[in-house]
């Protein structure tokens, strides 16, 4: 795969009957809690760096593109409905730091009592498949060597169908999956004994393929109204999941616990949030923390979500995490777009490498007021919860009488629990004691089995009663291609043929094709105008299906920020876009040669009324590599330099052009005055020999070219563009 | 139904628990937890569901569909004590076929009485 | 002023001639520093509320609307050009918790030896006038009383004609300001002897007005290339402005600190910018910090700079702050734009009420490496430096010498600083030694001045010579209104008269009618493409001046984000917009009357594959303000109800209303089961006699009326809407 | 005109410094804050300039373009040593005239003969 290629989704579909994992199991990041240098910065919290990366735009800007890998593990979650899209956001994310693809499954699937096969679209999440997981992990082989890390790929074993899932996902290489059969039972009604026992069986088998699980803890957080007082449950939920794996053979340390801060601002969430993350690492150290991000309290603002993941990332890094997690910031206004995915893996990396080291710098009050007595009240009212639970007959029986989801901090309760019966939900019934000679001859079995019947062989291995299972030898299994003739990849992929083959170009937030934009305005008017102003603007644009995404109120009477989606239709032609030619950098050396050959001297200024002068230093300083350093003779007149003086300089002192730095943008100033820069050079007659190049970081080159100037160049330009252009012209 | 409302006894409900040290407190959790899910690991060790006898005739080599088919039938049959994969395994023996051939015929439904004989001669 | 009607700008601009102002001086928050509760929840670090605000997204939402008040003043900066759209901006800013409003000047203005009147448009910032400050002064006395909070007005005591700007901001009740000769040295090559001169006279006005002063410090941190390094002269410069503010008759506790944390992830900013702002509040203990938000290495990326802006909140607060500064996240993309100055101010209020309470949690590890050798080491190195300016020769040698914003972390150097002569730059040659006779018969005034000459009461008092200057006396100050008959506020007003008048609505960023929107597109291209690619798009939507403000690859090859900005020309008319009526809710107790008259049953559930029951929960149960509360009977399914068992279950309970919760909308789906339940309702006869009420998060109650079903209910829907609805349908 | 490039010495300049304490440290800190905006005070209080004149003549009742006049005047007739409001508060005394009158003649440019000879003859 070349990483200036698209991906080839086509060749990722073909031959997947014989495509095998590479590898089993979770892999962490390497090169953790090692001192390292990175650029001109040292960290101790970074992991190894990536071979190939998007960095933070500011490090692309300013620290000459160093993109330090904090020690978590991250993850983003992806399903748009359509996994071969998804293919793609993978490839994205994965060049943004992210390491643990969390793939949603449609809805629904939780109660399909077997597997789907195929690739049928979903509805908020894709239906989990073999033929669906094989892509997805083929593509995921590919994407991680393309930035040298592993990524480990993740969905869901939940549901009535989950000991299969569990199946699925250790013959195809799956290294993480959700798996709490509390999950089922208060969420999926799911009938709770199936769920358990099905659960038994499912931890035993990722046990055996090294998946790492996460519990579902954090669904109570995101069920409960006020999220700050089912603390204690939370304990208790995440204990019972814990405890349980064990049993069923899990090691811990392939046990995480799904936390999230339970509060956000304006909550003070330091107050409530860390001591409940205190206590439960300390309850919980032998197990492994994945850190979710707070969505309980998300809203359709984005920029409020940001600020709260990045509260979220404080916490992990006062405390620990090994995975951490992020959500969309769009999760509350759409299902996810790509480019929201990037936005919380950014803010992840962004945040953990920004608080990096914190630990050495601030120490935790553990042991003083107010966090002392905060974690011991926590770890109390959660054992206050289980000797209950034990008094009212064990978890069934707790169940059944409405302990969890209580809105009340426990032992207070307002009697709004999610209440189930031991004998109802879904799959009630279907629970059958093995009899004594019960056999079941295959690999990473949980309970009893009654292999001693066929000796010993069968007692040490008991796949080996029909020569070895799918675990052992893959080719035993049995591939499904299609079932559906119409509701397929294949089909929808010719739907867009069009905009892969590199001829079209049309906008998209999840689909291929399916023309989403978002537009933000402010309308200088109340709440319910402004909305209908912005859906009418957004059809006088030409955008169909325009729906408001977020409204803020400015100010009840002033005004209102409104932003709507909608699709532009058009797919554009590529070949009829005027692209700007590429800046066609000459070679340094060849630069100094044809400057030795052809001297050029120029004189600068930054004009107008403007005292910035720290983007011209950068042009034209030789230390930083300006053009100086390229043997061009430079006269700089310094700053807020009136325009007629740096013509008449340029006149003085004979000059081959003159380079002009404006900062100052506001209502177009800076165009206007390279239209007069150009006006003054034809007046007082230089303007053949005067060449007049202008800069600045909001300069556009075309609109610069419209003003009658030479050249113009925009942010990120270095001494190197303004040289080429200046041999080009001058020494051509 | 509905749980019950109740107001907020803690300091009553704690004072037990006032003279635990935090190891202690700690340890007192986890054997709540271990006595809250030892029954339901036994529950566990000692039954099946039509889910997991799937998932186990997935790993001896069946589609989800040909798993789907022999455990309703075998639930039909009354055989699911045995497990799923045990009575495909022993009629194939008892037919001496390839166990995907049995397998096969069981999913079709073919063979149902002769399992149940089976498993009855044994006992 | 009425919250709901619009600020009269007119009536603002209408016989300014005799305004005065309510008060002089600086107002911090009151009610800092006590323990509060503020809904559900308890603060330590919090100031009194507002009387009147916009509540952050999530408390509206979630928190009954708190909107609980950091102890910092916070700063919003604002200035368009056009300082009449601007008092809106202060207005929206205000009610978003800013209490000190910053106004930029015009470029240049710096260089204006004397004072501007009138109102011209500016570039960059408004010109700083008479006229200007009076009328945004008044505007802010409404607002103040509005909001309930005083607000600080701010502007910049700069340039070659500071004390005349100092005399003008007492006499028109500025309440803070920038002033810091260094400024002028080093950044606006004002001559460095009068920037001294003029700063004493400035200075000692400003005192008497009781002005808060703010330093420049924070510009050498803008100003070098690698912000980390230049710590120590940052010191030093703090410690220039603060021991000669003391001299020219300062109060410590008004000289404020222009501080930045001046690195940004993903540098280890922790690690960096911790130990540097201990240090710094250990050195400048009695005087005042105000933390300014990190632009240095701001991007184009709003999500990016909102994210570092989190951190820096982060390190006032495990410090210090009495003023937090915020910069509008569009700085690195636009001359700000009304809706980034409230995403400012709305991260730091959300940040800092979340990180209330953390100085109790966390320690500073202070006296450990690496904090304590980093400390230490950040002060010597600002000692050494002083050092070496006395060795120089004092402060205009040490100028001469280059030693300021220097690449080098002192006492290394690289040359590259800036050089300035004590005979040159702007009124160079403008100051005049005082002879024995001087006399300056004022208040206020700064040095020498002998009015021993003129008897004891001159002395006592020097303006008695002139029988009270305009400072005791404001009727002496001599108002100017308009001096150019084209550029000024009226004949700008007019061509916005019909934006103004409530018949027409246009977007607008920045001033009235501007038109400018902002679009946000993800292309599935390489950036050059992608950006050519916008622009088309941009055009075809009928956008006018379309630019390219952002771009960030996602991938080089799958794709890149690109955000443009175009006009949107037109003025809607209001009265032609289709704007949906405002839910009309009945009395709570009318309600509860009808519905005993005529008894209302219905059946709910959440239909399809929907397991989110919390938003249902939340519209029945009597306990969240559902309908039972009023009565009605409600008979719940459950979750994930198939929609033809809800319809045969309102048959079966003969009920009069079908509720169905729709919470999952991906691909419409919501939709389509809407109109599949009116489909079913038909076709079982019972369409007539049924009504049917669909609600979700993602519902729009216009969209879901199309499917087919009676009434659609969007988030934020409370129970008292359904039964509103319930009782108009069934008893009216 | 360019500053210097020197390597990071801090290790040997300092040496000097490693024996303060804390407090003496900062103390020194201030000690040189003070020694070097001491004469820049003092440069301030001795000196005046057409921006300060200007505000003085703002605070006594002008406008800016009234003072903007009287000082451009002033500093022509050499006499800023004397502060340009005390010449206008003078040459009111002098001619007996209202303070604004005196000031709007001098920004026109009259009466400044009369008030070089009104501080000659002072002195």
């Amino acid at each position: 795969m070349k990483p200036d290629k698209k991906m080839d989704i086509e060749a990722i579909l073909a031959d997947l009957e014989s495509y095998r994992p590479k590898r089993r199991g979770w892999l962490w990041r390497s090169g953790r809690d090692t001192r390292r240098t990175v650029g001109p910065f040292d960290y101790t919290d970074c992991s190894d760096p990536l071979r190939r990366s998007v960095p933070l735009p500011a490090a692309a800007a300013y620290f000459a593109g160093i993109d330090p890998q904090p020690n978590a593990t991250i993850t983003t979650e992806i399903a748009s409905g359509r996994f071969e899209d998804d293919i793609r956001r993978m490839r994205m994310a994965a060049w943004h730091g992210a390491d643990h693809i969390m793939v949603i499954r449609t809805a629904g699937q939780s109660h399909m009592d077997g597997l789907i096969e195929g690739t049928p679209q979903g509805v908020g999440g894709v239906p989990i498949t073999r033929k669906q997981i094989r892509a997805q992990r083929k593509a995921l082989d590919l994407i991680e060597d393309e930035v040298g890390r592993p990524i480990n790929y993740h969905s869901y074993v939940s549901g009535v169908a989950g000991p299969e899932i569990a199946v699925l996902f250790a013959e195809e290489g799956v290294n993480g999956a959700h798996q709490d059969p509390q999950y089922n039972v208060l969420y999926r009604n799911v009938n709770m004994v199936r769920s358990f026992v099905d659960a038994a069986e499912a931890k035993r088998i990722m046990a055996w393929a090294g998946i790492v699980q996460i519990d579902g803890a954090h669904n109570a957080n995101a069920t409960a109204r006020q999220a700050w007082k089912v603390m204690p449950e939370l304990m208790v939920q995440h204990a019972i999941n814990c405890a349980f794996s064990v049993k069923a053979g899990m090691p811990k340390d392939r046990i995480c616990l799904s936390t999230v801060p339970p509060t956000a601002p304006p909550a003070p969430r330091m107050r409530l949030d860390l001591p409940y993350a205190v206590a439960l690492r300390e309850l919980f150290r032998d197990f492994k923390m994945r850190a979710q991000q707070n969505t309980k309290y998300m809203t359709s603002s984005t920029r409020e979500a940001t600020v709260t993941h990045t509260l979220d990332l404080l916490i992990s890094a006062l405390t620990s995490a090994d995975i951490q997690s992020t959500i969309t910031p769009d999760e509350g206004r759409n299902v996810p777009w790509h480019i929201y995915n990037m936005e919380g893996v950014d803010t992840a990396r962004q945040a953990l490498c920004g608080l990096d080291g914190i630990k050495e710098l601030v120490a935790l009050r553990r042991h003083e007021p107010p966090m002392a007595d905060a974690v011991r009240e926590l770890k109390e009212r959660a054992v206050l919860f289980m000797e209950e639970m034990i008094e009212a007959g064990g978890y069934f029986a707790a169940v059944e009488r409405g302990m969890f989801v209580d809105s009340g901090r426990y032992p207070e309760r307002q009697g709004d629990g999610i209440v189930r019966q031991a004998n109802g939900g879904v799959g009630a019934g279907a629970v059958f004691a093995r009899d004594p000679d019960y056999l079941a001859p295959v690999t990473a079995h949980f309970g009893f089995n009654n292999t001693a019947a066929y000796g010993p062989e069968a007692e040490r291995n008991p796949a080996s009663l029909v020569d070895g299972c799918t675990l052992e030898n893959p080719d035993k299994i049995v591939y499904v291609d299609e079932l559906d003739p119409e509701d397929n990849v294949t089909r929808r992929l010719e739907e867009t043929a069009e905009l892969r083959d590199g001829s079209r170009v049309k906008p998209e937030m999840e689909w291929a094709g399916d023309g989403w934009v978002q537009t933000i305005l402010f309308l200088p008017v109340a709440d319910r105008l402004a909305r209908a102003a912005a859906l009418e603007i957004g059809a006088r644009m030409g955008l169909r299906d325009v729906e408001v995404i977020h409204a803020e109120p400015l100010h009840p009477a002033e005004g209102t920020r409104v932003e709507i989606k909608g699709r532009f239709d058009a797919a554009l032609v590529l070949s009829e876009l005027s692209v700007p030619p590429e800046p066609d950098l000459l070679d340094e050396d060849e630069i100094r040669a044809a400057v030795k050959r052809r001297p050029i001297r120029i004189v600068a200024a930054t004009v107008g009324e403007d005292e910035h002068s720290v983007g011209l230093r950068e042009i034209i300083d030789i230390k930083h590599g300006g053009v100086e350093g390229f043997g061009i003779e430079c006269h700089c007149l310094g700053t807020s330099v009136p325009l007629e003086k740096l013509v008449d300089a340029a006149v003085e002192y004979d000059a081959d052009a003159v380079l002009a730095s404006m900062i100052i943008s506001h209502d177009d100033i800076h165009y206007r005055n390279m239209r007069r820069l150009h006006e003054l050079a034809v007046e007082k007659g230089v303007r053949q020999r005067l060449a007049i190049v202008c800069g600045g970081s909001q300069v556009s080159p075309e609109i610069a070219a419209r003003q009658g100037v030479d050249a113009g160049f925009g942010r990120g330009t270095k001494g190197r563009h303004v040289a080429s252009f200046l041999v080009r012209k001058l020494c051509g | 139904m509905k749980g019950k409302e109740r107001s907020d006894d803690f300091a009553t409900r704690r004072e037990r628990l006032a003279t635990l040290s935090e190891p202690e407190l700690e340890a007192r959790f986890w054997e709540l937890a271990d006595r809250l899910t030892e029954p339901l690991a036994e529950l566990a060790r000692t039954h099946t569901t039509p889910a997991i006898e799937r998932s186990v005739l997935l790993r001896m080599g069946f589609s989800s569909m040909e798993a789907k088919g022999i455990v309703e039938h075998c639930v039909a049959a009354g055989l699911m004590g045995k497990g799923a994969g045990h009575v495909t395994l022993r009629l194939a023996r008892r037919w001496n076929a390839p166990l995907r051939e049995a397998g096969l015929r069981l999913a079709r439904g073919e063979g149902w009485d002769e399992a149940a004989t089976e498993f009855a001669a044994v006992h």
